[in-house]
């Protein structure tokens, strides 16, 4: 069993608040994947685990135990740098035989080679044992640093970032590849990364990271459809949701108003934090904006002012008094710089943030709030 | 094609202004050079001719540097017997002796310094400051410390003493080149198991191997050159090359050419290792500030 | 005493921790710098307390008494003020200075002419560089006792000279003029250090990045416009190490010197090296010697402590 | 403004080959992505082109003018380097004055020119701050208006995004669309990222090992990849491809279960059949089904998910939409849009279809 809790954590360099009370839990054997900025603490979270900085305050438990105290080389727990950081004087060989051949890790050398050999056939890189780091191709080298862990077999996987330094080919193969790695070892491997696509397409589960403090925790459709906050909402989904600033007006039950565009929501919502004057955030993914649809689907008009095709989908940047709206369309619409067009979202798909960032309201799946033109 | 042609009239003003340099730089290197080949009579200046190339080239000052007596011809000039071995010998190994014990003491403290900031900030400055001041003012109680503990013009006195003064050098310089290895390569081996000085000795100090050999020619340069602390320190017993080049100079009569001969011979090593490390030869010349 | 006092640092904040991992990278840290530590008070601190020591006596080798039966002879600050007050004390540091001044500013306009012209591009470049840094690998003794056979009076370089200049004979009194054996040790200086301020200033204009260069290119910049606006702007750090590192060394100037005048004629080119020496060993001033010894030190403590700074900065950046 | 025309150009490094016998005509005033992957030769070419590089050999022609010869100073392109090259010792102003400097402008000019360029990139306020305190997205708006300042006929930018942040890329992306359209200069830029290729520029010119692949508008490359590079190249989810056999108009694949596909027009033989994931996709596992396989994979992006099917010693990827809840392990049938198959041949890897 190698669960981890993670409990009131604190981490401070300076000034600079690293972590901030962190609390998580990560099951055995999930994929856990740390989503955030640079400078959220991810990576700081990380070396906390595998005991490479001490915590300020608070405890980390690896499987019921209490780590404080525990030397990193003896926390069973492997970790792969962001830069990798292989020995570059030794070779392929002697780098994933390197965590074997430790005092107190008395392994023969049969042992050894078969579990370095071992490691380098599930990774295949049986035929670059003999050379050094330096003659590696970047994917290669992230096969080394992974298999140098591996050899260790240890409880914990550890990794940073590790595929920022490759190309977008490469890293797509490596995702699918890593995540195939991690189903077989079923080992519990936390994945530290900036990059949403990375983090949705792997992770059993995401806990998104904000300035040292957990935002949310939950599966890759949880946190895409269910964001907790405005930060949450805007960390995953490529172009990003659609957020546009919005005024409540209670007089007539509930509308949502700026200068032209008004929605009307049923009195039944439980919305009666919100009062008159309010500003809200209303969020909306760019596959849930609807261009050029008829009237009842698309009840605003707007001038479009950038077309961006990206071949299975076209990009549309919506000038919305001065705010841009992006609205994912289908390649075969046609639509052109300054042309002006109806527009609308789907309802049932929206979000509604309060003026501190949290999610007030969202719709998953059921129509509550309707949109009309003034 | 005008432009080309431009470029290339520049080229060669380059080249010629880069040539006239070089031969006013290389002037004295070449006299010197000349001068140990010389017979005597082409460089005592009698005749108020000077023979800008050696007429009759001649390895007899080689020999009488080395004390060889050559039966006949040049003997009869000869006083007395002179013999520069024993000191070129002191010196390599004062010099050697003293490399390693810098490089013992300031490695250690190098990474100490690059990695853990141990001895807080203000110890490289301290340890640099050791080197502005001028050897004598630091020497002469020195003097007084080594005649007490019978150092005195010994190999080992020479030897601590070479291996302070290089100290500071070798901290500086090292600590360059450790900062160059990315901390996670020490923390790799720390997770993989190591003692953090299990990851200094097996993770990290491969990776400067470069530099430490850098770092120790570069410190025999240094002690190989010097003249006045084996002026001040030492007498018959272990006198080092330099110091006997310069009293051979009023050791009666005239030895220009001998000492020229030992000139060479003081001058080539420090020539060819500098062709060796000439990659780091700016960053070890100013303590590992300029890098390139 | 800078070096002294400093000893005593407590940068080292890192929280009170009981993990035995930060525990031992502190105690690992410790150890390392210990040895180094060691030598500094071995060989610093225990001399110059003796020093001090010293030179608030009147004591001499040659009095027969043991140096640490000194306090026999206690004089208190008498030697230090005979130092400042002394004329040719005062005037030995006035003539290091002018001798450091003259010499690295030589060296600096001489080695940056030199830079410019191996920033650009013609044959056997490569080669050249390295014979280049040829002279600054002559031992300092050696190129002394060099200068010293070249600048005899019927020596090669006035003959060069007299070949060189249309009236023919040409017979300066390089070794034996006051004057011209000041600017014979300046001459050696030179000669010796040009290749290195040469090379540290190379290596800062091709520390330059190339997209900035290329960028003022094609803005329509000429390679002049380029050396004025980017190029000596980007390499003030560097420069100043350059002239730092090289001051620091020209004041401390003995060997050459020793070998070309010993610190004649006269007193006409004696560093304070040379001075301290030949009052030490030439004139056994010892008790003396120390206290100017200590001045001197105390002077460059104050001096350094400010000098350094750019060389950390140069470390730090990378 | 200003047409370009590359002839020939070669270009040689010792005996490595880094641009091979290109030929590029960029009409005035259009945008132009040259995308490739790192080491494809695209910034060499943006280098002869801005007159940093002579070519070995072959012609480089602006507005028919002969410029092989003309230094790099007196080309009148603008050059945005990737790494911005800022000056770093010089504040925000003097860095975009500096072209100004050189062509000794007087003051009141170059302050009055300044300040309308760092309006029009809405970097006013930060014009006395030295770039050190500058953020990366605000440098690269300096680098622009650096170039932008005299005015070239030419603007060059290599990797203009790499360095900045997915939001503010997605926003400099547009801006730099309508700054385009503003100045109607011509303008290239370099890139190995096909999204910034596809979304921004008008035509797309993909190189890959020194030569050109293909040259045509982001619709074309995508749609009608001229080879199996391009055609894997571009697009977000890379195109799956299989070994398939033509004969009597249908072609087959080596897949257990896998049905003929009609098609008409291609000659008989064995070809490379390229599909993109988004033009298949998944239902219920039947007999009439073209393909079948189980899933052995799910990726989810939120819009779309990817799911990775496995049939026999076949993986290919299908992007299906996100409310299509497949377990791993499901078998699953998938139905091909045979209009969008390609096919490539095997040997050279053109389309032939």
């Amino acid at each position: 069993m190698a669960d981890i809790t993670i409990t009131g954590v604190s981490k401070k360099f300076g000034d600079i608040v690293a972590l901030n009370d962190l609390n998580l839990h990560v099951d055995d054997g999930e994929f856990f994947v740390i989503l955030g900025h640079p400078g959220a603490g991810k990576t700081t979270t990380l070396r906390t685990i595998v005991g490479l900085e001490q915590p300020d305050a608070g405890v980390i438990q690896i499987g019921g135990q209490d780590m404080s105290g525990v030397m990193p080389g003896e926390r069973n727990v492997g970790i792969v740098f962001q830069n990798l950081a292989l020995y570059p004087d030794k070779t392929v060989y002697d780098n994933l035989a390197f965590p074997l051949r430790q005092k107190g890790r008395e392994v023969s050398k049969q042992e050894i080679d078969q579990r370095v050999r071992g490691a380098a056939e599930t990774l295949r890189i049986s035929a670059l044992l003999d050379r050094k780091p330096g003659k590696l191709s970047g994917g290669e080298r992230q096969r080394v640093a992974i298999g140098r862990v591996m050899t260790r077999a240890p409880e914990v996987y550890l990794l940073d970032e590790p595929l920022s330094a490759l190309d977008a080919l490469l890293r797509m193969e490596m995702r699918s590849e890593l995540k195939r790695l991690q189903h077989e070892l079923k080992r519990t491997l936390i994945y530290v990364t900036h990059d949403q696509v990375e983090a949705m397409s792997m992770a059993d589960r995401i806990c998104v990271l904000v300035q040292g403090a957990v935002e949310q925790v939950g599966t890759p459709s949880e946190i895409y459809d269910q964001p907790r906050t405005i930060d949450v909402a805007r960390a995953v989904g490529s172009p990003p949701m659609n957020l546009l600033p919005l005024t409540v007006d209670r007089s007539q039950g509930l509308c949502l108003r700026s200068t032209t565009v008004l929605f009307n929501g049923s009195a039944d919502q439980n919305l009666s934090a919100i009062t008159d004057g309010d500003l809200v955030h209303l969020g909306v993914r760019p596959e849930d904006v609807v261009i050029g649809g008829d009237a009842a689907s698309c009840p605003f008009t707007a001038r479009v002012m950038a077309v961006e095709p990206l071949g299975s989908e076209t990009i549309i940047d919506l000038d919305v008094q001065g705010v841009i709206i992006k609205g994912s369309v289908l390649p075969t619409a046609q639509f052109a710089p300054d042309e002006s067009v109806r527009w609308g979202v789907r309802t049932d798909r929206i979000h509604l943030f309060g003026a501190d960032g949290v999610s007030l309201y969202t719709a998953a799946g059921q129509a509550h709030m309707t949109a009309a033109a003034p | 094609m005008t432009a080309k042609k431009k470029a290339r009239i520049a080229m060669i003003a380059r080249f010629l202004i880069a040539i006239a340099v070089l031969v006013v730089m290389l002037f004295p290197v070449y006299w010197m050079v000349t001068m140990a080949f010389k017979p005597n009579v082409e460089w005592t200046p009698t005749t108020g001719e000077t023979f800008w190339i050696p007429q009759d080239w001649t390895t007899a000052n080689f020999t009488r540097l080395f004390g060889i007596q050559e039966d006949g011809a040049a003997s009869f000039l000869v006083s007395t017997p002179i013999d520069a071995m024993p000191s070129i010998w002191h010196s390599l190994i004062a010099s050697i002796g003293g490399t390693l014990l810098a490089l013992l003491a300031g490695v250690s403290t190098a990474y100490g310094i690059s990695r853990f900031k141990a001895g807080g900030g203000a110890l490289p400055f301290q340890i640099l400051q050791l080197r502005m001041f001028p050897p004598i003012a630091v020497i002469i109680p020195i003097l007084f410390l080594w005649t007490y503990l019978q150092l005195f013009d010994t190999l080992i006195g020479l030897i601590l003493i070479y291996g302070a003064v290089t100290f500071p050098f070798v901290v500086w310089l090292m600590r360059s080149f450790f900062d160059e290895i990315p901390r996670e390569i020490a923390e790799a081996a720390i997770v993989d198991g190591c003692t953090p000085f299990g990851a200094f000795r097996r993770a990290v100090l491969p990776l400067v191997r470069g530099g430490l050999a850098t770092t120790a020619l570069f410190v025999f340069i240094l002690n190989w050159s010097d003249f006045l602390i084996a002026l001040v320190l030492t007498d018959a017993n272990t006198q080092t090359a330099p110091v006997f080049l310069s009293q051979l100079r009023t050791a009666g009569g005239q030895e220009f050419g001998a000492q020229a001969a030992l000139a060479v011979i003081l001058v080539s090593l420090p020539v060819l290792i500098s062709i060796v490390i000439q990659k780091h030869l700016v960053r070890g010349l100013t303590f590992g500030a300029v890098k390139r | 005493m800078a070096v002294v006092e400093q000893t005593k640092d407590d940068q080292d904040v890192a929280p009170l921790s009981l993990d035995p991992q930060a525990a031992a990278g502190r105690r690992l840290g410790k150890m390392m710098v210990a040895p180094g530590q060691l030598l500094l008070l071995l060989l610093v601190l225990f001399p110059v307390i003796m020093e001090v020591y010293l030179s608030l006596t009147t004591w001499s080798p040659s009095g027969g008494t043991d140096w640490y039966l000194a306090y026999q002879d206690w004089t208190w600050f008498s030697n230090y003020w005979e130092g400042i007050t002394s004329r040719r004390f005062l005037e030995t540091i006035l003539r290091t200075g002018v001798i450091t001044v003259a010499a690295v500013s030589l060296e600096f306009v001489l080695g940056f002419c030199l830079a410019v012209l191996y920033a650009e591009r013609f044959p056997l470049k490569r080669v050249f560089t390295v014979f280049m840094l040829v002279p600054m690998m002559v031992v300092p003794a050696v190129s002394g006792f060099v200068f010293f056979l070249l600048l005899q009076s019927d020596g090669p370089v006035n003959s060069i000279l007299s070949l060189l200049w249309p009236g023919g004979d040409v017979s300066i009194p390089w070794l034996i003029d006051p004057t011209w054996a000041l600017i014979s040790v300046i001459l050696v200086d030179v000669w010796q250090w040009t290749p290195l301020m040469f090379l540290i200033l190379l290596s800062g204009i091709l520390a330059v990045p190339e997209d900035q260069m290329n960028a003022a290119g094609i803005l329509g910049a000429s390679w002049r416009f380029r050396l004025q606006t980017l190029v000596i702007p980007m390499m003030k750090p560097i420069i100043l190490i350059a002239l730092i590192i090289r001051s620091m060394e020209a004041f401390k100037l003995f060997d050459a010197a020793w070998l070309l005048t010993q610190g004649g004629p006269g007193e006409a080119s004696t560093t304070i090296s040379v001075l301290l020496y030949r009052q030490a060993f030439l004139s056994s001033q010892w008790s003396y010697v120390a206290a100017l010894a200590i001045i001197v030190m105390v002077a460059i403590s104050v001096i350094a402590s400010r000098a350094i700074r750019p060389l950390e900065a140069g470390q730090e950046s990378r | 403004m200003a047409r370009i025309e590359l002839v020939g150009v070669t270009k040689k490094f010792g005996l490595f080959v880094a641009v091979d016998n290109f030929q590029l005509d960029i009409p005035d005033g259009s945008f132009v992505a040259l995308l490739g992957p790192s080491g494809c030769g695209k910034s060499t070419t943006m280098n002869m082109i801005s007159g940093l590089e002579a070519p070995s050999t072959g012609e480089i022609f602006f507005d028919g003018k002969l410029i092989n010869d003309v230094p790099a100073g007196s080309r009148d392109v603008g050059f945005v380097f990737q790494n911005y090259a800022i000056f770093t010792h010089l504040s925000a102003f003097e860095n975009i004055a500096y072209g100004l400097r050189v062509r000794k402008t007087d003051t009141a000019e170059i302050n009055r020119r300044v300040l309308e360029v760092a309006r029009l990139l809405d970097i006013e306020p930060l014009l006395q701050r030295r770039p050190n305190k500058l953020s990366v997205n605000d440098l690269q708006k300096v680098a622009i208006g650096r170039s932008m300042i005299v005015e070239p006929a030419i603007f060059l930018l290599d990797e203009p995004f790499s360095n900045l942040d997915a939001g503010f890329r997605g926003f400099m992306r547009a801006e730099l669309k309508a700054l385009q359209r503003r100045l109607n200069q011509t303008m290239i830029y370099v890139t190995h990222d096909q999204v910034e290729a596809m979304s921004m520029a008008e035509h797309i010119a993909i190189m890959d090992q020194g030569r050109l692949q293909q040259y045509g508008t982001p619709d074309e490359v995508y749609s009608h990849p001229a080879n199996r590079f391009v055609a894997e190249f571009v697009g977000s989810t890379k195109m799956n491809f299989f070994e398939a056999s033509v004969a009597e108009g249908s072609i087959r694949l080596e897949m257990p279960g896998s049905q003929p596909i009609p098609l008409t027009g291609v000659e008989a033989g064995f070809v490379t059949l390229g599909i993109r994931p988004e033009f298949l996709h998944l239902e219920a596992p039947s007999d009439s089904a073209p393909w079948r396989g189980e899933v052995d994979l799910v990726e989810p992006l939120g819009p779309r998910t990817i799911y990775h099917i496995r049939s026999g010693d076949h993986r290919f990827r299908v992007s299906a939409p996100p409310t299509l809840d497949l377990k791993t392990g499901e078998a699953v049938g998938v139905g091909v849009d045979a209009e969008r198959i390609h096919l490539f041949d095997n040997a050279t890897g053109l389309a032939v279809r």
